[in-house]
């Protein structure tokens, strides 16, 4: 399959704009995907209470098809990381992770799960879970308001509506060298061992101008 | 309800070999506590809990504290000597001397039957290190359970008698006592965006730490820009 | 009755169903993307920097880089480099200005302790929320130019507030000129005796009345000192 | 497949019951529930070992949501502790603020204006309204009530956040007290909203009363439940919803009046089985009370300054010493203890957190009780592991 298809996205528009409807196999794929993501049912701290409160009457995240919060990682789709993972808990996470089937997402909740935020000089503090496991969005906000949390699976949505089923560039769980399983940390006598995954973990150094 | 100086006044007429302190607060908030020997501390915690004027059937709070050794200059400048018939001279005296270290274990207790209180006890340690044993209270107030739980873990004070002295919040492999003054935090810095002086630096000892070989030669020189 | 108690809860739920159809009040949800809550003037999610002008937000930044938000934030999520020239500010005023400011809205906890503690009304809190994004590295960290954001916009999220500090700020400026004003007439004065002093040291009463006219053309000097 | 041995006439199938229950008896099966559980409240464990579906033994595990707030807290300012406060028990940050300044006040001595007592007053109890609400929510979801009280639950903390963020800016994460005083000050619209608030406030404790109070499946679930006694809750330092449900008369609100609490006139509800349907019970008529003194305080406030003018904000360095505060928080008596070394920084920051405490008992409700049972009455101890855990 070529790189570059006959129908391009904007020919389809144009055509479903004259009443046809061209649609391809990739496309209701994502489609039906995109809009049935089950996020697991897992709740860490503060933010956990504002994902609950987005699940409810007044946001009501079953608009966008994610209502059903899986108890188990087997059923589930979407990890929404919501609060602060403790190097206590990060163990659990990432085994929760693995259980998980692919295709599955990661969100980050608030600050805590981005980057340990507000809590991320504590010595039990993960500081951010992309340490072990790759995210997929990043929602920031301590914590974010419930309409965030949506704004955040409608930017997932959208990453999953423009993913591909064949290719160079098709989403993690179809590249061959992808791990279905990330190495569970273990508790060390100071600190986890090992104390990240540097697989998924690259950061840049820390920069500034005048004193490199 | 009694202050704290009738209550050191009635313990030590009934337990005549305990050494029982007042010490005072000098905040606002005038909480005064009493410093308990440890050898006595069970069974004055016993008679705190059933002395019908007292009745301290409940123990809000358990906590640790640590107070580091450390080396106190003391600038007496009150002492005054007196030369003979002289104007009395204001002389800055400088001694050196070390407080030995120790860790505190402070109870807060009140009376739910007297709806009276606080009356705050504290025990203390010999040292930070090896002598770091105290009488579990646990035994008279069911409430220390968790809380000394947490300061065995927190702390690392060893409360002798407590029914199940294991680790609460930290994992059970953990070492260290991570409250305590000079817990040195694990290195797990990788990255933070914002560049303060701090945060380069401890990027430098991250970066030190993880490859020792081609970043020797930088930690030579000091740190702090 | 046995079941009397689930049927009087199930009458409450047909009673709240039935009513989500017709009765505003029982209807609570929002449809979020179209519709949305107002949001409280005091909504706060993360800092951003006010300006004074709309043309040039980063020229005209309130900010003096006194660092004060940086010390103060309690997750430390700010970092500010302060300029090594100064450039008048608002009131024409030379201040430093911050070459660099960063927050890191990873670490953020939107607690406001920044905006409550600047001495200035340069750091005040934003409402933008939507602000999920694939990005780690790059997209969390909002420098001066994503900070930067006039004060009309301060003043349509935060109108109250805006007003407040806006007369505050006038006030305080007006002040600033007045004093200046008088330093300026303080010091032509001392400068008139002065300059009056050696010439004829019995004349210095009639040379304080010139002294009102100079402040025209030196009163941008003292500021300067300040 | 299991078939009777003998005559279809004889009652046997009980017997055959009893038989494969004895074989197995005996054999203890440890379970670990959580820290991912659907309904241990967040990221709580218990190690309960079973016989059968009894438990026999119950070993709570913390620590999974340890957040260090003591240890930022000795690394912070006082100002700089105050945010973290409302992260410590994420439903009530006020009143989490509040005994926070209340420590602190006690601490450096200061004053706080009438206003500002009043605001506390009615900020508080709005928190009381928040929590009780949820936590009746939580534990009918933990009864198997799936969803539907938990709806009316959040509908009605909607109401109650909306003002929260329209005064302080943050829904959950008020950050709304300072040591002297409060924040912003309310404008009359806010009151407004508050007494509309406070007004309907009833008429949804009466519609969630109808709804689930009555419930037989509640009552069957709850009643004889979890029980606790008068002599260990007070041995065992349990306080709040939970103490008073056993009859217990001790509210921090009557027995050490802080604020103003001592201006308004209001019942202290009190339980007399001290099981899971009068801690429930408790909680709903604690509510009816809270309304009451939201009443008598949103009519009485007077008016005025909210904030102690000699009370600084920046660079606040109370003199060296030492004090606990403690006020009667939704959850039970949340304390804060400080000790300070005339520096920035407090040198001991720790905080008493309520329901870290009253998971003392845990085990000693749970114990005979069926693993089913044991979930019910983890959630009528109302925890929140952020100040489990801290």
């Amino acid at each position: 399959m070529s790189d570059t298809p006959v129908i391009t996205r904007q020919d389809r528009d144009e055509l479903r704009r004259q009443g046809i409807l061209l649609t391809s196999i990739e496309e209701v794929y994502n489609w039906g995907r995109s809009r049935s993501v089950w996020p697991l049912q897992f709740g860490l701290a503060c933010c956990a209470i504002e994902m609950i409160a987005a699940s409810m009457a007044r946001f009501d995240i079953a608009r966008f098809g994610s209502e059903v919060f899986r108890p188990s990682p087997r059923q589930a789709d979407l990890l929404i990381v919501s609060g602060t993972v403790t190097k206590k808990m990060a163990p659990q996470v990432v085994r929760l992770w693995n259980q998980m089937p692919e295709p599955k997402y990661c969100i980050a909740m608030g600050a805590c799960a981005i980057s340990g935020g507000p809590f991320k000089q504590g010595y039990n503090v993960l500081k951010g879970i992309d340490r072990f496991i790759p995210v997929d969005i990043y929602i920031p906000g301590c914590p974010p308001r419930p309409e965030a949390l949506l704004h955040g699976l409608m930017e997932l949505q959208k990453k999953m509506r423009g993913e591909k089923l064949t290719g160079p560039d098709v989403p993690r769980n179809k590249q061959p060298d992808n791990p279905c399983e990330y190495p569970v940390p273990e508790f060390g006598a100071h600190d986890l061992e090992p104390a990240k995954n540097p697989d998924i973990w690259q950061p840049p150094a820390p920069v500034r101008p005048d004193k490199p | 309800m009694e202050t704290p100086e009738q209550i050191r006044d009635r313990l030590l007429a009934r337990f005549p070999g305990a050494t029982v302190t007042l010490v005072v607060n000098p905040g606002a908030s005038g909480q005064h506590s009493l410093l308990l020997d440890p050898a006595n501390a069970r069974a004055i915690a016993v008679f705190l809990r059933d002395d019908p004027v007292l009745r301290l059937d409940y123990c809000s709070n358990a906590t640790g504290v640590d107070w580091p050794e450390k080396e106190i200059v003391e600038t007496t400048k009150v002492s005054v000597p007196d030369p003979a018939g002289g104007a009395p001279k204001i002389v800055e005296q400088k001694t050196k001397r070390i407080q030995p270290g120790y860790l505190e274990a402070v109870y807060h207790l009140y009376s739910m039957a007297l709806k009276t209180g606080p009356v705050i006890i504290r025990l203390r340690t010999g040292n930070r290190t090896d002598q770091v044993a105290l009488p579990s209270l646990t035994p008279v107030w069911r409430a220390c359970e968790f809380q000394e739980r947490e300061i065995f873990d927190l702390y690392g004070i060893v409360f002798t008698d407590h029914p199940d002295l294991r680790r609460i919040l930290m994992w059970d492999e953990f070492k260290d006592h991570p409250m305590r003054k000079d817990y040195v935090e694990p290195d797990d810095y990788e990255w933070e965006p914002t560049a303060h002086d701090e945060v380069l630096v401890r990027a430098k000892a991250h970066a030190a730490a993880a490859a020792p070989a081609p970043v020797a030669p930088p930690p030579a020189e000091a740190p702090q820009p | 009755m046995l079941g009397s108690g689930i049927i009087q809860g199930l009458a409450v739920t047909a009673k709240n169903l039935v009513g989500s159809f017709h009765d505003p009040a029982r209807f609570t949800t929002t449809q979020y993307p179209e519709e949305r809550t107002k949001l409280p003037e005091n909504y706060r999610n993360f800092p951003f920097l006010v300006a004074d002008a709309a043309n040039d937000p980063i020229g005209s930044l309130r900010c003096v880089a006194c660092q004060i938000c940086e010390k103060e934030c309690p997750p430390q999520c700010i970092y500010i480099e302060k300029s090594k020239d100064k450039k008048p500010d608002a009131a024409g005023k030379q201040q430093f200005f911050p070459a660099v400011f960063d927050i890191d809205t990873s670490v953020c906890m939107s607690c406001q302790i920044c905006v409550e503690v600047c001495p200035f009304d340069a750091i005040k809190m934003d409402q933008v929320f939507e602000i999920a994004t694939p990005e780690r590295f790059n997209a969390l960290l909002l420098d001066r130019g994503q900070l930067a954001k006039p004060n009309t916009y301060y003043q349509q999220i935060h109108p109250t507030e805006a007003a407040e500090v806006d007369a505050r700020l006038a006030a305080d400026r007006k002040a600033g000129e007045e004093k200046a004003k008088a330093a300026a007439a303080a010091a032509a004065a001392k400068a008139a005796a002065a300059k009056a002093a050696p010439a004829a040291p019995a004349s210095t009463a009639p040379s304080a009345p010139k002294s009102p006219a100079v402040p025209g053309t030196e009163a941008p000097k003292p500021p300067t000192t300040a | 497949m299991i078939e009777s041995p003998s005559s279809p006439l004889a009652p046997l199938a009980g017997a055959h019951v009893r038989a494969v229950h004895d074989a197995f008896h005996g054999d203890l099966l440890e379970v670990s529930m959580g820290p991912h559980h659907p309904s241990t409240h967040g990221v709580f464990r218990m190690m309960v070992t079973l016989d059968g579906e009894t438990v026999v033994k119950l070993k709570p595990v913390f620590g999974y949501l340890h957040r260090n707030h003591e240890k930022l807290g000795e690394n912070t300012t006082y100002l700089g502790s105050m945010p973290y406060t409302d992260r410590l028990d994420y439903f009530c940050s006020m009143t989490n603020n509040w005994a926070y300044a209340l420590a602190v006040e006690k601490l450096a001595g200061q004053a706080v204006p009438d206003r500002a007592e009043y605001l506390r007053v009615i900020l508080a109890e709005l928190t009381r309204l928040l929590n009780h609400t949820c936590l009746a929510g939580f534990l009918l979801q933990d009864a198997g009530a799936s969803g539907t009280p938990l709806m009316y639950a959040f509908r009605e903390r909607e109401k109650i956040l909306d003002l929260f963020e329209s005064l302080s800016g943050s829904r959950m994460m008020c950050n709304y007290q300072r040591f002297g005083g409060c924040r912003v000050d309310p404008t009359p619209a806010w009151f407004d909203a508050a007494r509309r608030v406070t007004e309907e406030y009833p008429r949804f404790l009466d519609e969630y009363e109808a709804l689930i109070t009555g419930n037989e499946i509640l009552m069957a679930r709850t009643q004889g439940v979890g029980r606790l006694s008068a002599a260990l809750a007070v041995s065992a330092g349990i306080t709040g919803p939970m103490l008073r449900a056993c009859g217990v008369d001790y509210d921090l609100r009557k027995a050490e009046p802080y604020g103003f609490y001592s201006r308004f006139e209001f019942r202290v509800p009190l339980g007399d089985h001290g099981d899971t349907y009068d801690r429930y019970m408790i909680r709903i008529l604690e509510m009816r009370e809270s309304v009451k003194i939201l009443q008598q305080a949103l009519r009485d406030i007077p008016a005025g300054p909210i904030f102690d003018s000699k009370a600084k904000i920046r660079a606040f360095r109370p003199k060296a010493g030492e004090a606990y505060g403690r006020i009667e928080g939704p959850k039970g008596e949340i304390g804060f203890y400080l000790i300070s070394d005339g520096t920035g920084n407090p040198y001991r920051y720790r905080i008493r957190p309520p329901s870290f405490v009253n998971l003392t008992v845990l085990e000693d409700m749970c114990l005979g009780h069926t693993i089913a049972d044991a979930v019910i009455i983890l959630g009528s101890i109302d925890i929140v592991l952020g100040e489990v855990d801290r």
